[in-house]
């Protein structure tokens, strides 16, 4: 499995997905620039976490509109696993791939922390090692991840599955505390916590392996 | 002139609120906030820096699922 | 021409003494003019020499106690002196830090100053060739029953979160402490600590005639002008109308340079042979120190400085603090090749000049000679102040013996002193986590960050209690190593370097001066014990206001190293029914 | 309305900048930023209404190192 790491200027966890990729899965990681245009036969796309563009106008925004974005669209249209962390998650709904936006978090303040999840879909290409109503325990580290939808999107959301993730103890107000959802088709997954940064027990924790890990089985699976 | 639909809440409006309130001088019964931004361009004429600024807007400037804009084009004195 | 300032004769400032405002003693101008130049110094001159022989370029006064430190030790690489302090770790691998201060910048502006101060560090530690890391802050407020007190905490503390996080360096660790002599004068410091493989080392140095002076970062504007000077006098003689404008941090612009300037140190090693950040006092000082390191002179062309302002004279354009700005000393022939790797950054980088063999400091503006100097008379012969030392009466109080009726009320009262208290609602504004090696987070002992692909670890800590030494400066600097040391290895390190912010009042008031004397002493004596040199450090004076000078607060940060994650430890209580030991007197 | 001084860089607007100009719909050769507030409040006069505003302006919605600010205070209908 060859994993395209999508970096941006202001990008700051690129190369800790890399590493993530490279050395806790033995899977190989190449860094695409924003000014590429195509994803060098990648299996799966991950956009990092970080400021891309120092945060400026609106978290993700300018990042959104950069060339690589377009390979990226085309990438997820055809079915192609994507995984949007953090700053990520924000450039996946500025582009439009997933709805809502991430606003800033309800108390205004940074938070970096440990966080509890609620799995809830576990048929998606990053979940699909995981159990179902289990919780996995990831950190966060945002000032913008406050997910916010209207009523009709939620109800939509929740037809079709599309709420992966759920904060037990809501650290930034999103509504429903939602802390990851994926599009309709279930191959395009954003995510505020950080799994690569529980890949080791060293590091506090070792649950974010089981979503690399569900990546490999789902593109074992489909080759 | 950019701001958040009125349907949306605003976290960052509601802190400052609250904020303002601490400080005793007044009660706000509501805040709300806006950018704005002020662009120099070249352009033949007013109607054609207005479609390059709508463009700029809707390509960049706005998010469309959270807020509106309004546009204001002024021509300036050019030294050449 | 230019403004009517900048045309005032030499002759009439001779006459008129405007460097006297500029923190230039009449005795230090005429040694100026008689022993050095044997002329007077034009406007653009003299407003040079004023900044580089401000204490803070150049430590005239504090360098006499400085030169106490103890710096020697097996596994110095690199000591005091250059951008930042580099010890060897094994595997041809080394690591350098160093801490600064932002104190007087983070009480004017607390968000920008703090921010700012993070960003400074940061470009001392990548231009040694090192990969930032982790940072730690050591932050002193008056207390917190007061509001302005309070709303400084906030800004400071979202300042370096600002900076910390949007650049991606883990802020691992630090220290606060609340006391009313630190009202006017709190106290921001910041530490950054790099890792690199050893044959990345780099200096700031302008070596060898004809080569290329390379300007690249964020344009220069009127941000900071004498701001060098500013933190060398103190703050109540400071006239709102003198300040210029306040300095901007652009976490993201420095992301690029670290990781554009990073990639040259790499791929380029052998074109590039010199490389500083314009800290304090901006381009003059950067370009004259890497000139006079190297014993070469230099020649700028201040038309090609990249500008943000108009009309901006040649004194403005040097003395400039601009924040994310680097000066690089770059091999001829190769410019052309270090231009387009800043471009492929989305910097701008440009020419400004070249290394010549006359030793003169030369400035070019709008086709003139506009400074022509020895470049030592700007940077070694500057006059060291040899301020007198007073042991005050106080430093022989009686000890005060605390009575305690029921220790159960007077334990929760100290529980809910903010210095005691958990910090946790500071240290939770900050990404300690990025990088992914932090393995100790705050809120146990010393930080530990990992070195990725090895066994080892580092750990890290900044301490300091200002009262200690307020009472005995000699012991009570000694307890700041010791207070460090311990958090050190209680994480299951071995401390193996220091460094330092040396926060005091005025330097001229004799009871000051004995006290930062004897705290040097009394560090560096406790550094040799625990075999942790002191390899960089930064000096902050005149933290006085009306004349009451903050405690003596000698920040000291120490590192340790770690050779197997094995030895790891951290403070919480592990198991039911084990076993609690007292070490110790 | 809140302006950034002139001679205070906004980093920000630099990097809108870059970023409008690459989107190659046209030259924008100056960007620069406002916030903008509208706070609803109670007051006896149009003229104390404007005291209180300056003082929250003053206390905490304006940082007056970096920052200026004008002020605009409208009447609106009440419904009590
Ligand atoms: N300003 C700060 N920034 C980051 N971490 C901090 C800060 N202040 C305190 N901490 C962290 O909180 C923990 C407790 O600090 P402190 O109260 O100084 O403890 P101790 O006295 O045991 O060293 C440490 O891990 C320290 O790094």
């Amino acid at each position: 499995m060859k994993v395209a790491v999508v970096t941006f200027p202001g990008s700051n966890c690129d190369q800790d997905l890399i590493s993530a990729v490279r050395d806790g899965l033995g899977e190989a990681a190449v860094l695409v620039p924003h000014t590429a245009t195509s994803l060098a036969g990648a299996d799966a796309v991950f956009l990092p976490g970080g400021f891309s563009y120092g945060d400026y106008l609106r978290c993700g925004a300018i990042a959104s509109r950069t060339p690589i974005m377009a390979a990226v669209k085309a990438f997820a249209q055809a079915g192609g696993p994507v995984l949007g962390i953090c700053n990520g998650f924000q450039i996946l709904t500025e582009a439009g791939l997933l709805p809502g936006t991430l606003q800033r978090n309800a108390k205004g303040q940074f938070v970096c922390d440990w966080t509890t999840l609620e799995v809830l879909n576990t048929a998606t290409p990053f979940t699909n090692q995981l159990s179902q109503n289990t919780t996995i325990r990831l950190p966060i580290a945002h000032g913008d991840g406050n997910f916010y939808c209207d009523a009709t999107t939620f109800d939509q959301l929740q037809q079709h599955h599309q709420i992966v993730f759920k904060y037990t103890d809501n650290p930034n107000g999103s509504v429903h505390n939602i802390a990851g959802i994926t599009n309709q088709a279930g191959n395009v997954l954003g995510m505020m916590p950080h799994p690569e940064r529980a890949m080791d027990e060293l590091l506090g924790g070792a649950d974010g392996r089981l979503l690399l890990q569900s990546l490999q089985t789902t593109l074992l699976r489909m080759v | 002139m950019i701001t958040i639909k009125p349907s949306i809440l605003d976290p960052e409006a509601v802190a400052i609120k609250k904020a303002l309130n601490q400080l005793n001088v007044a009660t706000v019964a509501q805040v709300k906030r806006g950018q704005h931004f002020e662009l120099t361009l070249a352009a033949d004429s007013l109607t054609e820096a207005e479609t390059i600024a709508r463009q700029l807007c809707d390509q960049l400037l706005v998010n469309p699922t959270m807020e509106t804009y309004v546009l204001e084009v002024k021509e300036m004195a050019v030294n050449s | 021409m230019q403004a009517t300032s900048t045309t005032i004769s030499p002759e009439e400032i001779k006459a008129q003494k405007p460097y006297l405002e500029w923190g230039l003693s009449e005795a230090e101008y005429d040694y100026i003019c008689t022993k050095l130049l044997h002329r007077l110094p034009n406007y653009t001159e003299t407003g040079l020499f004023a900044v580089m022989w401000s204490e803070h370029c150049s430590y005239k006064t504090s360098k006499p106690a400085l030169r106490k430190f103890w710096n020697a030790g097996s596994r110095v690489i690199q000591g005091p002196g250059e951008g930042a302090g580099v010890l060897d770790i094994g595997d041809n691998q080394a690591v350098v830090f160093k801490a600064e201060s932002h104190n007087h910048p983070s009480y004017v502006e607390p968000f920008q100053g703090a921010a700012t101060g993070v960003g400074g560090i940061i470009r001392d530690i990548f231009s040694m060739g090192a990969k930032p890391i982790a940072s730690l802050d050591s932050l002193r407020f008056g207390e917190l029953t007061d509001v302005s007190n309070q709303r400084l905490l906030k800004s400071v503390v979202e300042g370096i979160a600002f900076y910390g996080n949007c650049i991606g360096i883990p802020t691992v660790g630090g220290e606060i402490a609340f006391d009313q002599v630190y009202r006017h004068n709190p106290l921001v410091n910041v530490m950054n600590v790099g890792l690199m493989d050893q044959s990345d080392l780099k200096f700031g140095r302008a070596v060898g005639a004809g080569n290329a002076i390379i300007y690249v970062g964020a344009k220069t504007g009127r941000d900071g002008i004498h701001g060098a000077t500013f933190a060398s006098s103190d703050f109540s003689t400071e006239k709102d109308s003198d300040r210029s404008a306040v300095q901007v941090g652009d976490p993201f612009m420095e992301k690029l340079l670290t990781d554009a300037c990073l990639k040259i140190i790499h791929d380029h090693a052998d074109k590039l042979l010199g490389i500083q950040d314009m800290g304090a006092a901006g381009l003059v000082s950067s370009s004259a120190e890497m000139a006079a390191k190297a014993g070469s002179g230099v020649t700028l062309d201040l038309d090609q400085v990249p500008q943000r302002e108009t009309a901006m004279t040649p004194y403005e354009i040097m003395l400039s603090e601009s924040q994310e700005r680097m000066l690089l000393c770059v091999k001829k022939g190769a410019e052309a090749t270090i231009l387009a790797i800043f471009k492929s950054f989305g910097l701008d980088a440009v020419v400004i000049g070249q290394v010549t063999t006359d030793n003169q400091y030369q400035l070019h503006h709008q086709g003139e000679l506009v400074c022509d100097i020895p470049v030592a008379a700007l940077v070694d012969d500057v006059v060291e102040v040899h301020s007198e030392k007073r042991a005050p009466f106080s430093a022989t109080r009686e000890a005060v013996v605390p009575v305690v009726d029921n220790p159960g009320t007077t334990l929760l009262t100290l529980l809910q002193q903010p210095t005691i208290g958990s910090k946790r609602s500071v240290y939770r504004q900050y990404d300690t986590q990025v990088q992914a090696n932090t393995i100790i987070t705050p809120g146990s002992d010393a930080a530990v960050v990992r070195v990725p692909h090895t066994q080892k670890a580092l750990a890290m800590t900044m301490d300091c209690n200002g009262r200690y030494l307020a009472v005995d400066p000699y012991k009570g600097g000694q307890i700041a190593v010791s207070e460090a040391a311990r958090n050190v290895v209680a994480s299951g390190a071995i401390p193996i370097g220091v460094t330092n912010c040396l926060n005091f009042g005025n330097p001229e008031d004799p009871e000051v001066f004995w006290a930062l004397d004897q705290a040097v002493m009394g560090i560096s004596e406790a550094c040799r014990r625990f075999d942790a040199p002191v390899i960089s450090g930064n000096v902050s004076l005149y933290n006085e206001t009306d004349g009451r000078p903050i405690y003596p607060t000698p920040v000291i940060g120490m590192v340790g190293l770690m050779t197997s994650v094995d030895w790891l430890t951290t403070q919480t209580a592990k198991n039911v029914g084990d076993i609690v030991y007292v070490i110790g007197e």
